[in-house]
């Protein structure tokens, strides 16, 4: 009987046609996928790295929008960074933000988005359209719109809030502005985690839900062991982008412009009262850099979270 | 049985929370536009309402005369369209090509690549970064030019588009463009007659999210377009105050509705002829 | 195949949006041939901000400019860059375009920008950037020193004043004819407008005072809250290039905050700390929910005109009374004046980029020649304008403006032009603010002190 | 004309992970090959190198004479079925049976021709505008095979070609494939875990283990005579008994129990030699009652099989199955006598046959 097993003979040598044939899906090739890449890449490196590092440089700078300083900047090294890290507005405008984004973005829209996709995970029809349809326009609406209907819903004396609640006159804006600008915040940006959650738990097994569901598995304890592991790239995704953006949003500027007195004041709201409304650029564009450093912070802290845990 | 009717209530009844909270906000533009002195309380515009002090008000299209005559707010729908048109399609041009090939090759260091633009493109679109732009779009001679705003805007937006479609295409299966590589087709061929048809839906969500950027931006247009009839809606919008500041309701709310319809009727048109996806997983 | 045309059909949109954007990046420039062309900017905009005064330009000036151009035998071209929006966002983009060596060869700032983009280098004295004739323009005998002072940076000229204001105090005559006040009230300290606020609280008014406070209303609050009480307490923010710390005068005024806003109920407090609270409180007055406001002449003008006014009063002429606003006590203002105000306005020069300086000027003269003033202030949008000639016309039917022009602009006052005014603006505010809290004045005047020194770079350039 | 040959064909991949280790492989013109082994085996690598989809990192892949390892895979001339079919879900039929022709850049008119022929011939008229997501699992396969045949490729390459279907459509599937490429004559490799399924269809096949090929012959060959014990215990519907033995002069000692050395062993052992001694539960002839050369035990478990019955009895501590026809199934706990066919028996001496 002939034994086919391989001779230990045979040579394994590098074969050199072997590495010019690519063995990607497509067949693209490094250099296909580097000409593929290539004018992203380009329109990236002229009108965002060099533009962003350019700013980095600006945080280094006394430079203003007017005035001698703008005309001849000094160098002044990390004085800007000393400034602000002693500055307790900024501190406060640090805290504030850790808040919205805590609870807007991963509590408020993760949190409504999870919910909203879950129920409606197995549905059909109108119902889930009206939702989604709903849902989905609150965050492709222009903000300056936006901005409008929440200053109208939540207006002191006519809003529809109170209207509806029956107390005239609270001042919502005033006595809960951090309250208004995450609960303003989630209204707006649900949609995305909606999408992707909904996505993602398509991609979810039934199977393994049912059997989880059989083993006698609460409802959390399925969301835990089943649904989590299968979502988690897509949570990662998630988070990365929406923490992002909700650190820079500066919507919330046109609800309570930053007040009042300074309570509703998030990072992206201060830096544009400095670099806009005093003319301070070089600082903003310090407060700018810290802001960078922080959202690194934010995404390497995500990253180790969700690929260490099981 | 108990249990299931109680799950039923509930789930009825947490719709029905999220549809309100939803709806609520949008009450106002739907009404305000069709009242005759709008102001912040939302009033049912009824033909001889706004007598008594029942929440209606009365009903009147003299608003939307007022911005059809105004000189510049249709035009600047216009503007809008081609900003953020142009936008979309360089953005969903360039970011699909990228993030196809950083999904199937891989590249040295692309994730950490990523991050990186994807952390400094929030510096780019934050309030720190006009005076670079400006001064760049000056030295390339792209002032009061619509290509250097979508050029600049399309910077901003592409590491996170590149992101999102990376992730659409990392979850669709390869069998497909495989399938078409053993039938002969080339590089492109696969691209254009397997890939972008699949990964359509994720393309049409990326036009539709870069759209409604494109549509709500405000600084840069305003700062990088000095000529008024090339600016878009976005503008216009904060032009309709008074010297003092304050809020010409009457326009502000039927142009903020006319404003919001392109987007709207954009996402039906998207959401019935593609389906509205964040994400692969193809549909058998 | 269905997707073949549809892809051909992606391919097509994004050319044919590709060339429509170049297209349209190339269609700006083009000079005519030998035809001089200028552009003038405003933030003013046809149908929005400021829409009346686009019109000027748009429909009156450029036409007769241009014809009596014509008729000089030069043919020069005029362009309108409408902007209209907020003034720091004009500001910004000014500024940008300034600094590039762009921007229109005509612009419009506000007069406490003037300092700020002179050093800068943003903006040059007339005399430099159009030579000779910029001093001997025939406007400048009919402008009052004060006004000119507007448009004078370190004893230079740096562009032409467009016009000035100033600020009074309104009341409510309905609601003081309630309370047993008179109809021509005319408070002559602090104390008094205190004690007509004490009697319209009594009478059921829900707002007695107005006096603008807080961050939210920004520079409303120092330009018509802060500053006229500080000159009434006899100190001006700048004075000799020293700026004004805790002292006494800011104290008083502190103070004066703290009686209205400390839980006397004769002002809102909350009412400064909305986003929106400038407007409400016009609404509220226009109401008759607010018994005194403190505002500059814009209020009579653009919010409660019965024409067009954005909170209209239709009885506005009856019903709204106006007085100077006195200083804290008899005497006690600044240049030891019984009354005191500020003032604002705009100026308008020519851009130093300009390639066209003469005709830049020449058009910018015409803008605020006597006929075009004339021309601008028609149909019921008068104002004060810079010249004492046109004024005395233009003003006959107007009370208050009449008021503000002889009684009001020889006792104002002006901010200090320098570029980091806006960020001690912003520390008034802050103070005031922080009182409306319930923060005790002293405390409040201790932290603004702090803070001013931080801005102004150190305790040598505040006066003690 | 287009044989597949493989020489000394290697497959490392960056990681270090050996999945083909310098494999050598003849499929004759028009045979319906199999490969057969366990998940992870290195066979699904093994069939995405031939078509290109892998790139070998030594050795050749030869089809139709010619060395095609350095080839892209559209120029190979193979055509693939994938495990998932990959039928382009925008398309419809039509369309993607013709999906090859219009990469070849066969007018419209011709293509839609030729797959309205194909189809047709696969069962699949009526069909041809549905989009794949509007068909059923057997429908799909049909499409993924018809979009293969209208290439008129060399070779065709199937990658568990059975798998997404449910048991009942399989079996048919099975029957209908085996017709199907008997009358194409294409030369054909499927890639299969099921080792029913690669004994049912293939004209030859190829066990393979970690990367090597452990056997190579026609299905009677292998299940009969399998070449080592891992072939022995991997091929079969019910598995192989594999039972420590000694040689005892020309008998052999199996738990307890002598049987005679097999045929095919005959006069190749040495006495006291320990071995391993494996027969098929089908090839035992079961009693009741004692029998010579039998393994004889306590009958615990009874599985029903049908049309026969699996017994296993406990000998001395190892367990030995046998097949027993329906109607003579013993009882739990009775003796049992299994007899196994001495021309069927084999002997594994380190694992490999004697």
């Amino acid at each position: 009987m002939a034994q086919a097993t391989s001779p230990p003979d045979a040579a394994p040598g590098e074969d050199a046609r072997a590495r010019r044939h690519s063995t990607d899906a497509a067949g693209l090739g490094r250099v296909r996928a580097a000409l593929f890449t290539a004018p992203a890449l380009a329109l990236i490196a002229v009108f965002l790295v060099f533009p962003a590092l350019w700013v980095l440089y600006l945080g280094l700078t006394t430079y203003r929008l007017t005035g001698a300083d703008a005309a001849e900047p000094q160098f002044v090294g990390l004085d800007n960074f000393v400034e602000a890290l002693w500055d307790p507005a900024f501190w406060d405008s640090t805290w504030l933000t850790v808040e919205f984004v805590l609870g807007s973005a991963v509590v408020g829209q993760v949190g409504l988005g999870f919910t909203i996709a879950w129920l409606l995970r197995d549905r059909r029809g109108p119902l889930k359209r009206l939702v989604e349809g709903l849902v989905i326009l609150a965050w492709i609406l222009p903000s300056a719109v936006v901005s409008f209907l929440w200053v109208a819903l939540l207006d002191r004396d006519s809003g529809t809030l109170n209207a509806l609640l029956g107390i005239p006159g609270f001042p919502w804006l005033l006595d809960h502005p951090m309250l208004s600008i995450v609960v303003f915040n989630t209204w707006r940006g649900t949609a995305f985690s909606m999408m992707l959650y909904g996505a993602a738990l398509g991609n979810v097994p039934p199977s393994h839900l049912e059997s989880a569901r059989l083993a006698g598995a609460t409802g959390w304890q399925q969301l835990r062991d089943v649904v989590f592991p299968h979502i988690k790239g897509h949570v990662l995704t998630n988070l990365l982008l929406i923490s992002l953006w909700t650190f820079n949003d500066f919507t919330p500027f046109m609800l309570t412009a930053g007040g009042p007195d300074g309570r509703s004041e998030v990072l992206a709201v201060h830096v544009y009262k400095v670099a806009v409304q005093s003319g301070e650029l070089g600082y903003g564009a310090a407060l700018s850099t810290i802001i960078l450093l922080i959202n690194l912070v934010v995404a390497v802290f995500y990253l180790r979270l969700l690929r260490s845990k099981r | 049985m108990i249990r299931f009717v109680l799950g039923r209530i509930g789930f009825y009844a947490l719709v029905a929370v999220v549809l309100a909270f939803f709806t609520l906000p949008l009450l106002w533009l739907v009404t305000a536009p069709f009242t005759a002195d709008p102001t912040y309380e939302v009033r049912v515009p009824l033909p001889g309402g706004g007598r008594g002090d029942g929440g209606t008000a009365a009903f009147t299209w003299d608003n939307f005369r007022a911005v059809l005559e105004h000189p510049y707010a249709l035009p600047s729908l216009y503007n809008s369209v081609l900003l953020s048109a142009g936008t979309a399609a360089l953005v969903v041009l360039l970011a699909a090509l990228a993030a196809y090939a950083l999904s199937r090759v891989r590249l040295p260091g692309r994730d950490a690549l990523l991050y990186v633009l994807l952390l400094l493109s929030s510096i780019i679109t934050g309030t720190a970064a006009i005076v670079p732009l400006f001064q760049l779009a000056v030295e390339l001679d792209l002032i009061d030019s619509r290509l250097g705003l979508v050029l600049i805007l399309t910077g901003g937006l592409l590491p996170a588009a590149i992101f999102m479609l990376k992730d659409f295409m990392d979850s669709t299966p390869k069998s497909y463009e495989e399938s078409a590589r053993v039938f002969g087709a080339s590089p492109l061929q696969i691209v254009r007659h397997v890939v972008v048809p699949l990964v359509r839906p994720g393309l049409a969500t990326i036009a539709v999210w870069a759209v409604a950027n494109v549509w709500g931006n405000f600084l840069m247009p305003y700062l990088l377009l000095s000529d008024v009839e090339k600016q878009p809606a976005a503008v216009i919008t904060y032009t309709l105050y008074t010297e003092g500041g304050q809020a010409n309701l009457r326009l502000l709310s039927t142009f903020g509705l006319l404003y919001s319809v392109p987007v709207v009727l954009m996402y039906l048109f998207v959401s019935k002829k593609y389906g509205f996806r964040f994400h692969g997983g193809i549909k058998r | 195949m269905a997707s073949r045309k549809r892809s051909i059909g992606v391919i097509a949109v994004v050319a044919a949006t590709g060339l429509g954007l170049s297209a349209c990046g190339q269609s700006s420039g083009g000079a005519g041939g030998g035809a001089v062309e200028l552009t003038i900017t405003q933030n003013a905009i046809a149908g929005g901000k400021n829409a009346v005064s686009a019109e000027h330009i748009a429909n009156w000036v450029i036409p007769t400019f241009e014809a009596a151009q014509k008729a000089k035998g030069k043919d020069v071209k005029v362009k309108f860059i409408p902007s209209g929006v907020d003034d720091e966002q004009y500001k910004t983009k000014l500024s940008l375009d300034l600094k590039s060596g762009k921007g229109a060869d005509v612009i419009d700032i506000d007069g406490i920008w003037a300092g700020e983009f002179a050093q800068a280098g943003y903006i040059k004295p007339l005399a430099e950037v159009v030579g000779a004739e910029a001093d001997t323009w025939e406007g400048w005998s009919q402008i009052p020193d004060a006004v000119q002072g507007l448009a004078t940076y370190d004893g230079k000229k740096y562009a032409l004043p467009i016009g000035t204001d100033g600020r009074v105090l309104y009341f409510n005559k309905t609601l003081f004819q309630k309370a047993g006040l008179p109809a021509d009230w005319q408070p002559k300290s602090w104390q008094e407008i205190l004690d007509a606020g004490a009697k319209l609280k009594s009478s059921g008014v829900p707002v007695p005072i107005q006096i603008n406070a807080g961050t939210a209303m920004g520079e409303a609050t120092t330009m018509q809250g802060v500053l006229p009480l500080l000159a009434g307490a006899g100190a001006e923010i700048q004075k000799d290039g020293k700026w004004t710390g805790a002292g006494q005068a800011l104290k008083d005024v502190l103070g004066l905050y703290q009686k209205i806003y400390g839980g006397s109920g004769l002002g809102d407090p909350r009412l400064q700390q909305e986003a929106k609270g400038r407007d409400k409180s016009f609404q509220q007055f226009a109401q008759g929910r607010i018994g005194i406001l403190m505002e500059g002449d814009y209020f009579w003008r653009g919010v409660v005109n019965p024409k067009d006014g954005v909170a209209r009063m239709p009885d506005r002429d009856q019903n709204v009374g106006y007085a100077l606003i006195p200083a804290m006590e008899p005497g006690k203002g600044i240049r030891g004046q019984d009354f005191v105000s500020m003032s604002g306005g705009a100026l308008r020069t020519v851009n130093p980029n300009s390639k066209h300086p003469k005709e830049a000027f020449e058009l910018l003269a015409f803008t605020l020649s006597a006929d075009a003033l004339k021309q601008e202030t028609k149909g019921g949008n008068v104002r004060v304008t810079p010249r004492g000639d046109v004024n005395k016309e233009i003003l006959a039917g107007e009370p208050l403006l009449t008021f503000i022009s002889e009684k009001v602009l020889p006792l104002t006052a002006y901010r200090p032009p320098v570029a980091i005014y806006p960020q001690v603006s912003v520390a008034l505010q802050e103070a005031t603010a922080a009182v409306a809290g319930g923060t005790p004045p002293d405390q409040a005047a201790a932290d603004y002190q702090k803070k001013l020194e931080g801005i102004v770079g150190g305790a040598g350039n505040i006066a003690s | 004309m287009a044989a597949i040959e493989l020489r000394g064909l290697t497959k490392v991949y960056p990681g270090g992970v050996t999945a083909l280790d310098a494999l050598d492989l003849v499929v004759p013109d028009g045979e319906f090959f199999a490969l057969l082994g366990p998940s992870g085996c290195g066979k699904t690598t093994l069939l995405r190198t031939i078509a290109g989809l892998e790139a070998a990192t030594g050795g050749a892949v030869v089809i139709g004479g010619r060395d095609v390892t350095g080839v892209q895979p559209g120029e190979r001339d193979v055509a693939m079925v994938f495990q998932d079919y990959a039928l382009f879900p925008h398309m419809d039929v039509a369309d993607n049976i013709a999906y090859p022709l219009r990469i070849k850049k066969v007018p419209k008119g011709a293509r839609r021709g030729k797959a309205a022929e194909v189809g047709a011939r696969l069962g699949l008229d009526g069909l041809m505008d549905r989009r794949p997501g509007q068909l059923s699992g057997g429908q799909q396969q049909r499409v993924a095979l018809a979009r293969v045949m209208a290439t008129q490729a060399q070779a065709f390459l199937f990658d568990e070609p059975l798998s997404n279907l449910d048991a009942r459509l399989r079996l048919e599937a099975r029957t209908f494939l085996k017709k199907l490429q008997r009358e194409l004559g294409v030369t054909t490799v499927f890639v299969t875990h099921d080792q029913a399924e690669a004994l049912a269809m293939a004209d030859r096949m190829a066990v393979m283990e970690a990367g090597h090929i452990r056997q190579i012959g026609t299905p009677a060959e292998v299940f009969q005579r399998p070449a080592n014990t891992f072939v022995a215990a991997f091929i079969g519907s019910t598995p192989m008994n594999l039972l420590d033995a000694t040689v005892r002069g020309d008998t052999l000692e199996v738990a307890g129990c002598k049987v005679p050395v097999p045929a095919s062993a005959e006069g190749r052992l040495q006495d006291g030699e320990r071995l391993v001694y494996g027969v098929r539960p089908e090839y035992m002839a079961y009693s009741d009652g004692p029998a010579d050369a039998a393994l004889a035990g306590k009958v615990a478990i009874v599985e029903n099989l049908g049309a026969s019955y699996l017994v296993t009895l406990d000998v001395g501590d190892v367990a030995v199955q046998a097949v027993v026809p329906e109607g003579r199934e013993p009882a739990v706990g009775s003796d049992g006598h299994a007899v196994p066919r001495r021309d069927r028996a084999l002997v594994y001496r380190d694992g490999e046959l004697v």
